[in-house]
């Protein structure tokens, strides 16, 4: 990477307060982004690949200035943007663009193609509508389209089209950088393709640097130089493209990569499947934000469980944290026909339903393990919540709860935020139980 | 997919040649340049006609009139004439409803009549010889009218020409007072309408745009004023001050525009979202720029449809008003008539009848019209077509 | 935010409003000219009284004389003990003439509500769930018919057909006759029949609308796709998520359509309820009977928008207290 | 072998529309074996969808119709049966899953209310019995503490939750068939991995066939025995998931499959838009799109299915008498195809598809 590179965000925060009552307390905030790093040089793609509710979508606003980040610098060509006042900002808007997921909300449609098209040439300040016209004619041609779409209306063209168009407006203005935000994600497979190749074209020959946003990491393969995986508003690991595909450091990259669904039917089932949800933002769990899901969590060292029962041990001690209800499992199995009424349910079936539920095989790999386990459900069935949860919280906790990785750079070229690099300990995929 | 690629006339440019540093500030648009010179003229003739003038030259009700008419030139017809492949598509989707092609066809006779033709004709006078006259190609017992004006034969009053609807019970001509009347309505209509578009809009986008405290204050204001009913609203307000058309319309126009305003609150806040929005923000433009050409003209497209649809009711409001005879009795309404004619129901039925016609003629046709554009406006359905 | 608490807002929105209202009225009342007074006058000089007596007297009656403060924290005083005056011109207390008025109203406009609402619902949902059939433009177009026609006009066509040309029924409301006769029956048909033809269509219309959003809906798919049977589909998937916009409007509607309505009907066809009272009043300059019949309907509007709230969130899940 | 639970014969539907007759589905037949999963696989536009609409009849009745071909369910040809038996049918034997699952649910009732209606549509059982029973089907979808969550409102979960909760309805009264349309597009991959196991775990479960509606060529090789391409109204190729991406033997097919992205070696678009669906090409619908076409392809009707291998036919001239498969099956066809995103089509006729070509 070139020493001065084009756009660098350092640190960047986006939070969004919760208020509650009249008076707008703010009783919390939603960690979209916070506090995420990284470079993009000139005529460089990079992608910015999470799930959904990862934060990269406010990512791209907040890098833009479309928002107003809570905290960080992003440096665009030298000068700190987030210091800009009003007239610098439009100075930056000419040089830095933004394209956006939906086909169908991007253009005004009360507006020709043309006009939205050459909307920005306007603002900047070109009065000669005829040059916008003749500007904007020659760009629709190269984007595909035709001179004479000009006068046509949204309405009138096809998603994969409008897609194109929105590429025209991104370039109008010959920017440096464009944010591309899930450009393909509405589209068909036959069209996606269309539209990569057609922006892969206009980098190479107007030197874009590209920002691109997608969940699919099929199509960032496809046209990204280095890409970096986002969870919870953090950026877990930056690679190059193919060093991230080939030998990804991250268990949720890894997660990621393979939960892609590939045209192989000889490879199915091979995969490494995340249990539940993303954590709300708004209170993401301590420590690696990652490790209420990692299939790869750090057990303690006094104990040697298989990886995937250690995995379901914590699930099952994190739920307790939360909320499981004794009473919910015992009407549970009156539901089920076990038992004529709750109160008839026995203890030792209350327990047996609490591992079933969470995969846990009756007896641990680990039997210290297990003695505790068995303690702690045994306290829990008794009523003593407390005790429960201080038996298993002692046992089972992990060093991903407490200890918040950092960003560290790996043998393989990659930075990755994840206490198994960080440590050194050898990779070790858990065994897949299909 | 660029199957018809135009020849390259040469006179294409580049534009990645373009200069930024050459480019000057942006012009006024020409329709903002008209307007303006518009706006100052109306105001310096309404000045003049205030403050200089000892005898009105148009009232109040006919100056707010000539007022709506110039806004719906500016903010209506040029904009249509402006973006002809627009309208284009928007009448296409229109005209599939042919009973609103129809209405709007007798709108506009209804509009141009009601407009121009008092300032031609003199209006309707009492004249006792002639009440009771039936219409023409009609005929009524001889006994009914005091003197027939047109052919009287077997105990039967023809009608004339001279009264083609036949007259009142004291002996105004009804086709000239349906006339009258038509203008009564439309500017009841149009101007109560214009007064509560602007004042909807105004407060419905300051509310999206502001947000915060200023959405609060102004939306639990209009949760008030929602909760009184008008109706009786204006009942208390004619029975305690002197009743007139202007008073009914600034009554219905300064406190009918809550559904407006939280209409044009819930469009505005959510095309605010609409990338678009985004795209002129990210372009460079200005809160301004966005709002004035690309919030209001998307959110007028609901703002019409539900003016459209205002109209009638409004219309409705006057007449029953005029009816219960708690309005200007000098100013000539079908209501009025109608209410005249209640007590002749077994002689003269037409007294009550003939208005009354054209009164739902016109509120059906403003409901068939409103209809029709909701459904060609709707951004929702855009690209069936 | 809990329901109660917002249920306990909205309460005390109510009250709020109701203060502005009152406030509002009051505040007319001292700006507009005495008129009352003056009619007052007149009665006495026509009555072969002194006009200068009648007028301090008058002032005296309605506190006209008193400093401006007092007398509003007396009206407001008298309003909240629903002490609403003197009817001059009946010679009896305000709230009597409301009282003997509104069953007259009550007799009419609860079938036609009912009937608006039923039918206006059943045909609005049969042409929503049968789109683009000939049926449903036949129920469109009834409705566009009923929400333009003038309803005074309309009752004045009905007379004019049903009681001057075939005397089926009769023209005008005759009191006297016992609630329940068929007699009292028959000359309500007309005044029922004006009246709810314009709700029936605004409810028709409506929930044409409202179902229309729904019958398409993706859920009302997944219950098809259940085995649900057309009925099923329409009342449990369609007719109970559109009931919550609709329990808006409802109640706009029976406040706004039937008051105003009612108001008209009665003044057509003479009946002596809270509308024609009211008419009356007013053509008579009783002040103090034309406020308390215009401040009826507007408290009933009120507490109506109020149950409409609660009622609300008492059908939509989905709600967010602390939106609203 | 015994004869298969669905058998789709020569299904036409159609759609009576002011602008014209849109024949959505032309022609189109397949088989669903008991136990079996077939993919039906083509992009926006292709019918897929209105296909298996028709089954059960779930499609609107009018605008759309069948115009032509027999549905064969188990022996019993659908297309005419009765309302009330199909009612019966649908939830009952045939089950339906759709693609959004955020709207799938009715926002209004407790996610329980919804499965416990779902179940006594088509047993008579008591209301506590089937309420036991939905905790149960949840629980079984891993839904975690079903019976805290059975009286949640849909909104009130996610929306891989949620689709976790559409499926639970679906299984209620143990179908034979699931139709799942587009089940995982709306969600994350990473959900979308965890429904698709699930559906595979429940299969084996439950013992049923089903069938998955997709334009997704990864989720095809996951869970896909056999595999229907549709293009424009029209089966492609049908034939095992082996056979289809082993040997991909229609051109579009393998047009399909070089145009997924992210697969390592370069991607390459199909080129051209898909057809006006009121006025289809002549010949060979895809055509105007193929590098392989030929005078043959332009004209008459679409060709017929014709045998590749056993149990593998695709709808293309090359496998007919006179012509040479190998052109199409030799190696990586697509060397012929022109990379051009736009130039690649010749026709006039579809060169702009401003009715909306690929749009939904």
């Amino acid at each position: 990477m070139s020493p001065d590179p084009l756009l660098s965000v350092r640190e960047l925060t986006k939070h969004y307060p919760i208020t509650k009552g009249v008076l707008k307390s703010e009783v919390g905030r939603v960690k979209a982004v916070d506090g995420i790093s990284f470079d993009v040089a000139a005529g460089e793609t990079l992608g910015l690949v999470g799930e959904s509710g990862c934060g990269k979508s406010t990512a791209a606003t907040s890098l833009l200035r479309l928002e107003d980040p809570t905290g960080g610098a992003v440096v665009f060509d030298g000068e700190d943007i987030t210091d800009y006042d009003d007239t610098e900002l439009k100075r930056f808007r000419r040089r830095a663009q933004m394209m956006f997921q939906d086909p169908s909300s991007s253009f005004d449609p009360r507006m020709s193609v043309g006009e939205s098209v050459a909307e920005p040439l306007a603002i900047h300040g070109m009065r000669d509508r005829g040059r916008r016209r003749r500007i904007v004619e020659n760009l629709l041609e190269r984007v595909g389209l035709a001179a004479t779409d000009f006068d046509r209306y949204p309405h009138e063209f096809s998603g994969g089209q409008k897609q194109r168009i929105a590429l025209a407006r991104a370039l109008v203005l010959n920017p440096d950088l464009v944010v591309a935000d899930e450009p393909v994600s509405a589209l068909d497979v036959s069209i996606q393709a269309e539209i990569i190749s057609l922006m892969r074209e206009l980098q190479a020959e107007f030197g874009l640097a590209i920002v691109f946003i997608s969940h699919d990491l099929g199509v960032v393969r496809e046209v990204c130089d280095r890409v970096a995986v986002m969870y919870l508003g953090e950026i877990v690991e930056v690679a190059d493209t193919e060093t991230l595909f080939e030998d990804p450091q991250h268990p949720y990259t890894r997660a990621l990569i393979s939960s892609i669904p590939t045209p192989d039917p000889s490879r199915r089932g091979q995969r490494v499947e995340l249990t539940g949800d993303v954590p709300s933002p708004s209170n993401p769990p301590t420590g690696c934000r990652f490790h209420t899901r990692c299939p790869e969590v750090i057990q303690p060292e006094q104990f040697d469980l298989d990886q995937t029962e250690w995995r379901r041990v914590l699930d099952l001690r994190l739920r307790i944290d939360d909320d499981v209800d004794v009473d919910d499992v015992r009407t549970f199995l009156v539901a089920e026909g076990d038992a004529e009424t709750p109160e008839e349910v026995g203890e030792d079936a209350v327990k047996r339903e609490l591992r079933r539920e969470f995969d846990i095989p009756a007896t641990l790999s680990d039997p210290d393990a297990d003695a505790i386990l068995s303690n702690g459900l045994s306290a829990l069935v008794a009523g003593d919540d407390q005790a429960a949860r201080r038996t298993l919280d002692d046992a089972f906790s992990t060093v991903c709860e407490q200890t918040h990785p950092v960003l560290e750079s790996t043998p393989q070229g990659s930075t990755a935020a994840c206490h198994l690099v960080d440590e050194g300990v050898p990779i070790d995929p858990p065994a897949n139980d299909d | 997919m660029a199957a018809d690629t135009q020849p390259d006339t040469g006179a294409s440019e580049r534009f990645e040649d373009v200069e930024w540093d050459e480019l000057g500030g942006l012009g006024l648009p020409r329709r903002t340049q008209v307007l303006v010179v518009t706006a100052l003229a109306y105001v310096a003739a309404v000045a003049y006609d205030v403050f200089v003038t000892d005898d009105a030259i148009l009232s109040g009700t006919n100056w707010l009139f000539v007022l709506t008419l110039l806004v719906g030139v500016f903010f209506v017809v040029w904009p249509l004439v402006e973006n002809r492949r627009l309208t284009a598509y928007y009448w296409r989707r229109f005209k599939k409803n042919r009973a609103a092609v129809v209405s709007a066809v007798y709108l506009v006779v209804v509009f141009v009549v009601g407009t121009f033709g008092p300032l031609l004709l003199a209006k309707p006078e009492l004249n006792v010889l002639a009440a009771y006259q039936p219409p023409v190609f009609l005929s009524v017992d001889s006994t009914v009218p005091t003197t027939c004006v047109g052919q009287s034969a077997d105990g039967l009053c023809h009608g004339t020409w001279q009264y083609p609807l036949g007259t009142t019970s004291d002996g105004k001509g009804i086709a000239k007072l349906v006339v009258f009347g038509m203008r009564v309505s439309m500017q009841v209509g149009l101007v109560t309408m214009l007064i509560v578009v602007s004042i909807g809009t105004a407060v419905g986008t300051s509310a999206a745009y502001f947000s915060g405290l200023v959405d609060e204050v102004l939306m639990r204001y209009v949760d008030i004023q929602q909760t009184f009913p008008t109706f009786f609203l204006f009942l208390i307000v004619t029975y305690l001050f002197k009743p007139s058309l202007f008073l009914l319309i600034t009554i219905f126009g300064f406190l009918g525009w809550g559904g407006i305003a939280r209409l044009v609150r819930s469009e505005a806040l959510q095309r605010r979202e609409e990338s678009y929005i985004r795209a002129a923000e990210n372009a460079g433009a200005s809160d301004g720029w966005i709002i004035r050409r690309h919030l209001m003209p998307n959110v007028s497209n609901t703002v019409i449809t539900a003016a459209t649809l205002l109209i009638p009711s409004f219309i409705l409001f006057e007449a029953t008003f005029a009816f219960l005879g708690l309005t200007d009795p000098s100013t000539p309404s079908w209501g009025q008539v109608i209410a005249s004619g209640r007590g002749d129901l077994d002689s003269a039925w037409w007294i009550a009848t003939i208005p009354g016609v054209f009164l739902f003629f016109t509120v059906l046709a403003f409901n068939f019209v409103g209809d029709a554009l909701r459904d060609a406006l709707d951004p929702r359905s855009e690209g069936e077509a | 935010m809990s329901m109660h608490w917002y249920v306990a807002r909205r309460v005390a929105w109510a009250v709020v409003a109701t203060y502005l209202i009152l406030t509002i009225t009051f505040g007319l009342l001292a700006v507009a000219p005495g008129d009352g007074q003056t009619a007052f006058a007149f009665q006495a000089a026509t009555e072969g009284g002194d006009v200068d007596e009648a007028r301090e007297t008058f002032d005296e009656i309605t506190g006209r004389d008193e400093p401006l403060l007092t007398r509003y924290s007396n009206y407001m005083v008298n309003m909240a003990t629903f002490n609403w005056g003197w009817s001059f011109t009946r010679n009896q207390p305000v709230m009597d003439a409301i009282a003997a008025a509104y069953p007259y109203s009550l007799m009419y406009a609860v079938p036609a509500t009912l009937i608006s609402i039923v039918f206006g619902y059943a045909i609005g949902l049969y042409s929503a769930t049968h789109q683009y059939t000939l049926t449903d433009y036949v129920g469109t177009f009834t409705a566009f018919f009923g929400i333009s026609i003038p309803n005074f006009w309309f009752g004045i066509m009905l007379i004019l057909v049903f009681a001057v040309d075939l005397g089926w029924l009769p023209s005008y409301y005759q009191t006297g006759r016992g609630v329940w006769t068929l007699a009292n029956a028959k000359q309500l048909i007309l005044p029922v029949v004006v009246l709810s033809t314009g709700a029936i269509a605004g409810n028709m219309r409506y929930s044409r609308a409202e179902a229309l959003e729904y019958v398409h809906a993706d859920f009302v798919k997944t219950a098809r796709a259940k085995g649900a049977n057309d009925w099923r589909v329409l009342v449990r998937h369609i007719f109970r998520p559109a009931m919550v916009p609709l329990m808006t409007i409802l109640v706009a509607d029976i406040l706004g359509l039937l008051f105003a309505g009612a108001y008209i009907t009665e003044v057509v066809f003479q009946i002596p309820g809270l509308g024609l009272l009211s008419y009356r009043a007013i053509i008579q300059q009783d002040t103090a009977l034309v406020m308390a019949t215009t401040l009826v309907p507007v408290f009933i509007a009120i507490v109506g928008n109020l149950v409409q709230d609660i009622a609300y969130t008492v059908l939509d899940p989905r709600i967010d207290y602390g939106d609203r | 072998m015994t004869d298969p639970l669905l058998s789709v014969r020569n299904l036409h539907v159609q759609f009576n529309t002011d602008e014209g007759v849109v024949r959505a589905v032309d022609g189109v037949s397949f088989d669903v074996k008991r136990g079996e999963t077939v993919c039906v696989v083509g992009e926006s536009g292709s019918g897929k969808t209105v296909a298996c609409e028709s089954i059960t009849r779930l499609l609107p009745m009018p605008p759309g119709e069948i115009a032509d071909g027999e549905i064969l369910f188990d022996g019993e040809d659908l297309t005419d049966a009765s309302e009330k038996r199909l009612e019966s049918i649908r939830g009952g034997r045939i089950a339906h899953v759709f693609q959004n699952p955020q709207s799938a649910l009715n926002p209004v009732y407790p996610v329980g209310a919804q499965i416990v209606e779902a179940i006594r549509l088509h047993r008579d059982v008591s209301k506590q019995a089937a309420r036991d029973r939905a905790i149960d089907l949840l629980d079984r979808v891993g839904i975690p503490e079903a019976t805290a969550r059975i009286d949640d409102y849909p909104h009130e979960f996610s929306g891989g939750m949620k689709q976790r909760v559409v499926i639970a309805m679906a299984l209620s009264a143990d179908p034979d068939l699931l139709i799942a349309d587009e089940p995982t597009t709306a969600l994350d991959v990473t959900i979308q991995a965890q429904i698709l196991r699930l559906l595979h775990d429940l299969q084996d479960e439950f013992d049923m066939s089903i069938v998955f509606v997709t334009h997704d060529l990864g989720v095809v090789a996951e869970i896909a025995d056999r595999v229907v391409v549709m293009y424009a109204g029209k089966v492609m190729e049908t034939g095992s998931v082996y056979d289809v991406f082993d040997r991909p033997s229609h051109p579009y097919t393998q047009a399909l499959l070089d145009c997924l992205p992210g697969q390592g070696e370069s991607m390459r678009p199909i080129g051209g838009t898909l057809p006006d669906p009121k006025r289809p090409p002549a010949g060979c619908r895809f055509h105007p799109r193929c590098p392989h076409a030929t005078a043959d392809c332009r004209a008459g009707d679409h060709p017929e299915p014709l045998t590749v291998d056993a149990g593998h036919e695709a709808a293309c001239v090359y496998y007919g008498p006179g012509y040479d498969s190998s052109v199409i099956r030799g190696g990586s066809a697509s060397e012929s195809r022109v990379a051009d995103g736009g130039a690649a089509v010749a026709d006039p006729d579809d060169g702009h598809d401003s009715s909306g070509g690929d749009a939904r």
